[in-house]
């Protein structure tokens, strides 16, 4: 099984870099939501059946289209022309700053003594899942519930802008 | 390599291609979805540690992971509204010519 | 956002679009709708700027269609006008013929026997009828109904065009009134078959109407959308059923009283908002006062002579002298002006189409709502680029 | 409530998509090229000549190439030239016949003027529809050898104008023979000479038997 | 395609497992298991792939029917070649990419979409033991699996480089992030009630009868009702069927996001079109229909995927009979439906639903009570909501000069 999940790796990293690296930014996003369709892909590899799922319905669903509909809605702006050159200092310095964290990371995590346990896949059925979230995380679910519908009411104020305001002048 | 490390270093990588995108991408909403990456990247730890880690209650990774994607969905919504107020203000999604709080 | 437009109703035409255009000043998309689309009801192009889907400037383009009619007119025999007149608005070719068919009549002092005047105003009727059902046909078609409400105008519309076919020789292209009456008689059974025809009509309109009428989705489509009020209406010389739909009470009918139509007891519906939908309302009520003209029209029609003996077909040099003359078309107030200097042609000839003066409105109709909505308003003025362009 | 003007509608089209079954008021459309909606007797759509006699349509024509129709056609889609010579016509009298007899079809619009205006009942309408031609050019410009049609076909497209025209058409040649006998007579009166002329031998050329139109 | 037939079942019952073990019980466990898969994929697809051309077919003889005329009846008897006919047709015609567009988007958008919605074909149970893919959490998987389908309407929109078809992929998105809410929150009371996300466990739930006449279907509750309707109705729109087809509006938009496809890159949308069409009348049939179950235990003995596609084709019809009658909507009222009328009702419809799992003891005059509460619950939200929804509208009565 190692080698879908090489596989599966190799997508998601090499889509999220070219998503990143891409000048179009239409692109990008289709490439990202690939790249997170590739992270979905580990979670039903690794037995997480339920998170994949939702992952695909909320990130490659929701929030793809969301993203979508910013890029359409803005697709005028003037900018994303041609990088000056404080841009590719930047970018490099980025880069470089990202290459850091990542050998740092990938340092730390080869030097720990991880063992996986042999053991198989934990089984969750949908059943355990919602007994769970009902009982012991009752309460941050209902955080998340005040937070997502904040979230939405925020998201709302802010995008609709102060159209009220404006002066109804008949022609 | 033990696969626990391999998923390890794939959700690393992740993250810092996510930070790298992040930091040099100067579009917001390649900032945001910069951002978006670093969080799948943690959200893959969470069921690599969940899938091979020390037994612990059986469904605690996964109920991270839902309650992450949760909590990013709210994020993305909130950022690309700020996004769009920012371009109705600015004619510009640049995060370089978003320097006034006030439009 | 154009999404969130939050009623329709509460904005007058164009109201605050300008301040939606300079909040996104640069955003805007131009679409050109047509010369070849499947909803501008011929050649005829509309340049729409939108504002994510909202209308902020429309410019009409026409012309596609130009066949030079009047001046062919003033080239041509009074006689050899006639069938030209068909091709105006070829929805509507009996009432074409016979608002020239006056125009000639009223500058040569021909008289037109009795029968021939009851006929005329039957064919009227008929064609309006026939317009009427084709526009709430096209109308909802352009709201997105797959079809089916075209297909029953289109079943009843060929009842018409059988009758007229039947009695002229052909559907559309009728070429059937001639100065001082009409060509030919109507033949044995004729009368008959159009009072069975009157008579089914209503039942019909009935059907039809359930089928739409009382329809959610076609009054949220229709209701306060492209309202077009009274003095715009009046200013811009509106006429038809769109005038009427506005609130004004003008039908040539009554206010020209040409033709025997003082004779009829019929009503002119008015509407109240002028929008999209009291257009399509004011049209269907029409139909059903045209139905009442049509009954007293064939209960009454007497029999005699068709055409004026003293009528001259070939050698037809009217004297010198000028007229204006109209009819209350199907769609309006069509007139022709001639102005003769006693030979066989006229100098000017001149048409009044009521497709190309309603039209003019079609921009400020538009703004502010959708672009869906500016094709529906389109079918509601109910143009026949044939007239438009001539 | 809201729903309740769908619902209507939902009963309209299911009440018409049974009816289509059933109803033939409603299920009105025909299979066209194997079933035919029958012609009114009306219908009119490009102009032909009518000749007298089907086997010598040429020599029987009853066009006297008077260029009426020729003025008159709106978009001026016939045209004649006359003859040089003078031909007897069907009831024997020395005519001037077109030469050239060209109808384009593609410019004619069908309106029926040309028949109308002329005074010898020489043109009518027909009611083949189906002329779809290979080359718009040649295809569609029928000359006098095409329309030529027989008086027979053309009772039997309109026979009620027919019986008229032909009813028409005996009176005038009637009056015509009675004044022609007349002016005979009284140029004998007037010549004084006691020897009548024979009366002439009466013009009527029998009707030719029904021909099918060539379909 | 799984579980063990037991052999009390009828023959019928069991055809469809008996020939596959026909065709594929010679081989060795493994290989067994990949070929029954395929063999699975292989039936799915063949059997849809010929409802689609009938369907097809179908849809344009009713439409036919309802506007009083014959349809398509040129091509073989009754025109049923009519479907093969067109298939060639669109085959052999030129494939038109327009020199502007994203030429690699715009091949990717009808595959995309085609395998997308076939996808969602896996988790159906099409019978008792007809079900390709059994998943714990499969009504999710279903979701996921057609939520991406609009993405790719989006990308056709996009890459076409036409201003017609990028409005269309706005609408597109705009119709897609309305109405995925109310098509989501419709199905959670039937996994509140059920207690499961598989789409077997469903069915299994609505088996059974109340006093042997009125089947255990979600859909004969008050609740159930509702649901069934918000179903349905977020279902039309999802697979942008009349009268919710903004993205393809001819009226307006020419054909949408299909403006610049020509040959079998069109026909590829459309098949998609359809296949989606059928999943969901497919998982409304599985959520609130009761599946593959019988309506009445004497009609048992007819096997149970006949029930399936029987309840299925029903479905189908009401579509293409919609599609017949009603006009189109704009986008605007279309985005309101959902957020102003279509959410909210499915939201109280959670509360009726939760109610009445609560009261589910309740017997007597208690019975009685439960079904007023929950009606009320049901029509109460409709009529006010309605109200809202039609405020300012409504027919009008007209004055006569």
């Amino acid at each position: 099984m190692n080698a879908v999940l090489i596989l599966i790796a190799l997508v998601t990293v090499g889509t999220a870099i070219a998503a990143m690296a891409g000048r179009n930014l239409l692109h990008s996003v289709l490439l990202l939501a690939l790249a997170w369709t590739g992270v979905a892909a580990f979670y039903l590899w690794a037995g997480a059946e339920f998170a994949a799922f939702a992952q695909v319905l909320v990130y490659v669903g929701a929030i793809s289209m969301v993203v979508l509909f910013a890029v359409l809605l803005t697709r005028r702006s003037r900018d994303e022309a041609a990088p000056g050159p404080a841009g590719q200092s930047r970018a490099l310095s980025a880069v470089m700053a990202a290459a850091a964290v990542a050998g740092v990371l990938v340092g730390a995590i080869l030097r720990s003594p991880l063992a996986a346990s042999p053991g198989p896949a934990p089984a969750v059925t949908v059943r355990q899942l919602g007994a769970e979230l009902m009982g012991p995380y009752a309460a941050a679910l209902l955080a998340v519930g005040v937070l997502l519908t904040v979230a939405l009411i925020g998201a709302v104020v802010l995008a609709a802008g102060d159209r009220t305001g404006q002066p109804e002048d008949n022609p | 390599m033990s696969p626990l490390q391999f998923c390890l270093i794939f959700s690393g990588v992740l993250f810092s291609v996510g930070l790298a995108g992040a930091l040099a991408r100067s579009n917001a909403i390649l900032v945001l979805l910069g951002i978006e990456l670093m969080l799948n990247a943690a959200n893959l730890n969470f069921i690599a540690f969940w899938r091979y880690g020390p037994a612990s209650a059986p469904a605690t990774g996964v109920i991270f992971v839902i309650f992450s994607i949760a909590v990013t969905a709210a994020e993305t919504a909130v950022g690309l509204a700020l996004v769009i107020a920012i371009h109705r203000h600015q004619r510009s999604i640049r995060l370089q010519e978003a320097t006034r709080l006030k439009g | 956002m154009s999404f969130s437009d939050p009623s329709p109703l509460s904005a007058a035409p164009g109201a605050s679009v300008r301040a939606v255009h300079d909040e996104f000043h640069g955003d805007l998309l131009e679409v050109s709708m047509g010369p070849h689309h499947p909803s501008t009801h011929g050649v005829f192009r509309m340049m729409v700027t939108l504002d994510g889907e909202t209308v902020v400037k429309l410019k009409p383009v026409f012309g596609y269609l130009h066949r030079n009619h009047e001046k062919i007119g003033e080239n041509t025999s009074y006689l050899g006008s006639m069938p030209y007149t068909d091709r105006l608005d070829y929805l509507c070719s009996m009432t074409n013929n016979w608002a020239y068919a006056l125009a000639v009549e009223k500058l040569a002092g021909q008289a037109v026997p009795e029968r021939a005047e009851y006929l005329r105003v039957i064919l009227a009727e008929l064609t309006r009828l026939l317009n009427h059902t084709c526009l709430a046909g096209f109308l909802l078609q352009d709201c997105g109904a797959s079809g089916t409400p075209l297909m029953y105008a289109f079943r009843e519309r060929e009842k018409i065009l059988d009758l007229f076919e039947s009695l002229s020789g052909s559907r559309m292209m009728c070429n059937y009134q001639r100065f001082g009456g009409c060509r030919v008689d109507a033949p044995a059974g004729w009368l008959d078959a159009a009072r069975a025809l009157t008579d089914g009509y209503g039942s019909f309109l009935d059907e039809y109407e359930a089928l739409l009428t009382g329809n959610e989705i076609l009054m949220a489509r229709t209701q306060g959308i492209g309202c077009l009020s009274a003095k715009l209406a009046v200013s811009a010389g509106v006429t038809g059923p769109l005038l009427r739909a506005a609130g004004v009470a003008y039908d040539l009918r009554k206010v020209d009283g040409y033709g025997f139509y003082p004779r009829f007891d019929f009503r002119v519906p008015l509407g109240a908002h002028g929008d999209t939908y009291d257009r399509y309302m004011v049209r269907v009520l029409e139909m059903r006062e045209s139905i009442r003209i049509l009954q007293q029209a064939l209960r009454d029609i007497p029999a005699g002579p068709i055409m004026d003996p003293k009528a001259k077909l070939r050698g037809f040099r009217p004297k010198p002298g000028e007229v204006y003359s109209r009819i209350e078309g199907p769609k309006g107030e069509i007139g022709f002006h001639l102005i003769s200097e006693g030979g066989p042609n006229p100098y000017r000839y001149r048409v009044r189409p009521p497709s190309l003066i309603n039209l003019t409105i079609l921009e400020d109709l538009c703004l502010g709502h959708s672009i869906a909505d500016a094709v529906v308003i389109l079918g509601s003025i109910d143009i026949v680029l044939g007239e438009v362009d001539r | 409530m809201l729903g309740s003007g769908l619902l209507q509608g939902l009963a309209v089209t299911a009440k018409n998509f049974v009816g289509s079954f059933h109803d033939p008021k409603r299920f009105v459309t025909t299979q066209y090229p194997e079933e035919k909606t029958r012609l009114p007797e009306a219908y009119r759509n490009f102009p032909f000549l009518v000749s007298e006699n089907a086997e010598d349509p040429m020599g029987t024509l009853r066009c006297v190439a008077c260029q009426i129709c020729e003025k008159e056609c709106p978009p001026q889609c016939i045209y004649i030239e006359k003859s040089k010579d003078k031909k007897p016509d069907a009831s024997g009298k020395q005519q001037i016949y077109p030469a050239v007899f060209d109808i384009d079809t593609a410019v004619c619009m069908s309106c029926q003027i040309c028949v109308e205006v002329c005074p010898f009942d020489a043109i009518k309408m027909d009611q083949v529809f189906e002329l779809a031609a290979t080359d718009r050019f040649t295809g569609l410009m029928l000359d006098r050898h095409a329309l030529a049609k027989p008086n027979s076909y053309f009772h039997q497209l309109h026979p009620t104008e027919a019986a008229e025209v032909d009813d028409r058409l005996a009176t005038e040649r009637k009056a015509a023979e009675e004044k022609a006998r007349a002016a005979a007579a009284a140029k004998a009166a007037a010549a004084a000479k006691p020897p009548a002329v024979p009366p002439p031998p009466p013009a009527v050329v029998p009707l030719p038997p029904p021909v099918p139109p060539a379909a | 395609m799984s579980a063990a037939a037991t052999t009390s079942e009828s023959f019928l019952e069991r055809a469809p497992l008996l020939l596959r073990d026909a065709v594929t019980g010679f081989l060795p466990e493994p290989a067994r298991w990949l070929a029954n898969s395929l063999l699975s994929i292989v039936a799915v697809l063949a059997v849809f792939g010929l409802l689609f051309a009938f369907l097809t077919l179908a849809e344009r003889k009713i439409l036919g029917r309802v506007q009083n005329r014959p349809g398509p009846n040129r091509t073989g008897w009754f025109g049923l070649l009519q479907p093969f006919a067109d298939g060639i047709k669109m085959l052999t015609k030129e494939d038109i990419v327009p020199r502007a567009a994203d030429q690699l988007l715009h091949f990717l958008a009808p595959v995309t979409l085609l395998a997308l919605s076939i996808l969602t074909f896996a988790v159906i149970p099409y019978g008792r033991h007809l079900v390709p893919v059994e998943l714990d959490s499969a009504v999710l998987y279903f979701f996921a699996a057609g939520a991406a389908t609009e993405l790719a309407i989006f990308m056709a929109g996009w890459a076409s480089h036409n201003k017609y078809a990028l409005l269309a992929a706005m609408r597109a998105l705009a119709q897609l992030i309305s109405y995925e809410l109310p098509l989501l929150l419709s199905f959670v009371p039937v996994v509140l009630a059920t207690g499961t996300l598989s789409t077997t466990g469903i069915v299994a739930a609505q088996g059974g009868w109340k006093w042997h006449l009125i089947p255990h279907w979600i859909v004969f509750t008050p609740w159930g009702a509702a649901g069934f309707a918000i179903f349905m109705v977020s279902a039309l729109a999802e697979s942008n069927r009349s009268p919710f087809d903004l993205p393809e509006a001819e009226s307006e938009l020419i054909a949408g996001h299909l403006t610049e496809y020509s040959g079998f890159k069109y026909a590829l949308f459309f098949m998609a079109e359809y296949f989606g069409m059928c999943a969901l009348s497919g998982m409304a049939v599985t959520l609130f229909l009761g599946g593959w179950q019988a309506p009445l235990p004497v009609l048992e003995f007819i096997p149970s995927y006949v029930w399936f596609a029987g309840k299925l084709l029903t479905l189908l019809l009401g579509f293409i009979w919609i599609r017949a009658t009603l006009p189109r909507l704009r986008i605007d009222q279309l985005t309101r439906l959902a957020w102003k009328f279509l959410v909210p009702l499915a939201l109280v419809n959670l509360g009726t639903a939760a109610f009445w799992s609560l009261t589910s003891a309740w017997s007597g005059p208690l019975q009685l009570l439960r079904w007023a509460v929950a009606l009320v619950l049901v029509a109460g939200p409709f009529l006010l909501l309605g109200r809202g929804l039609t405020a300012g509208l409504g027919p009008r009565t007209y004055r006569y000069a």
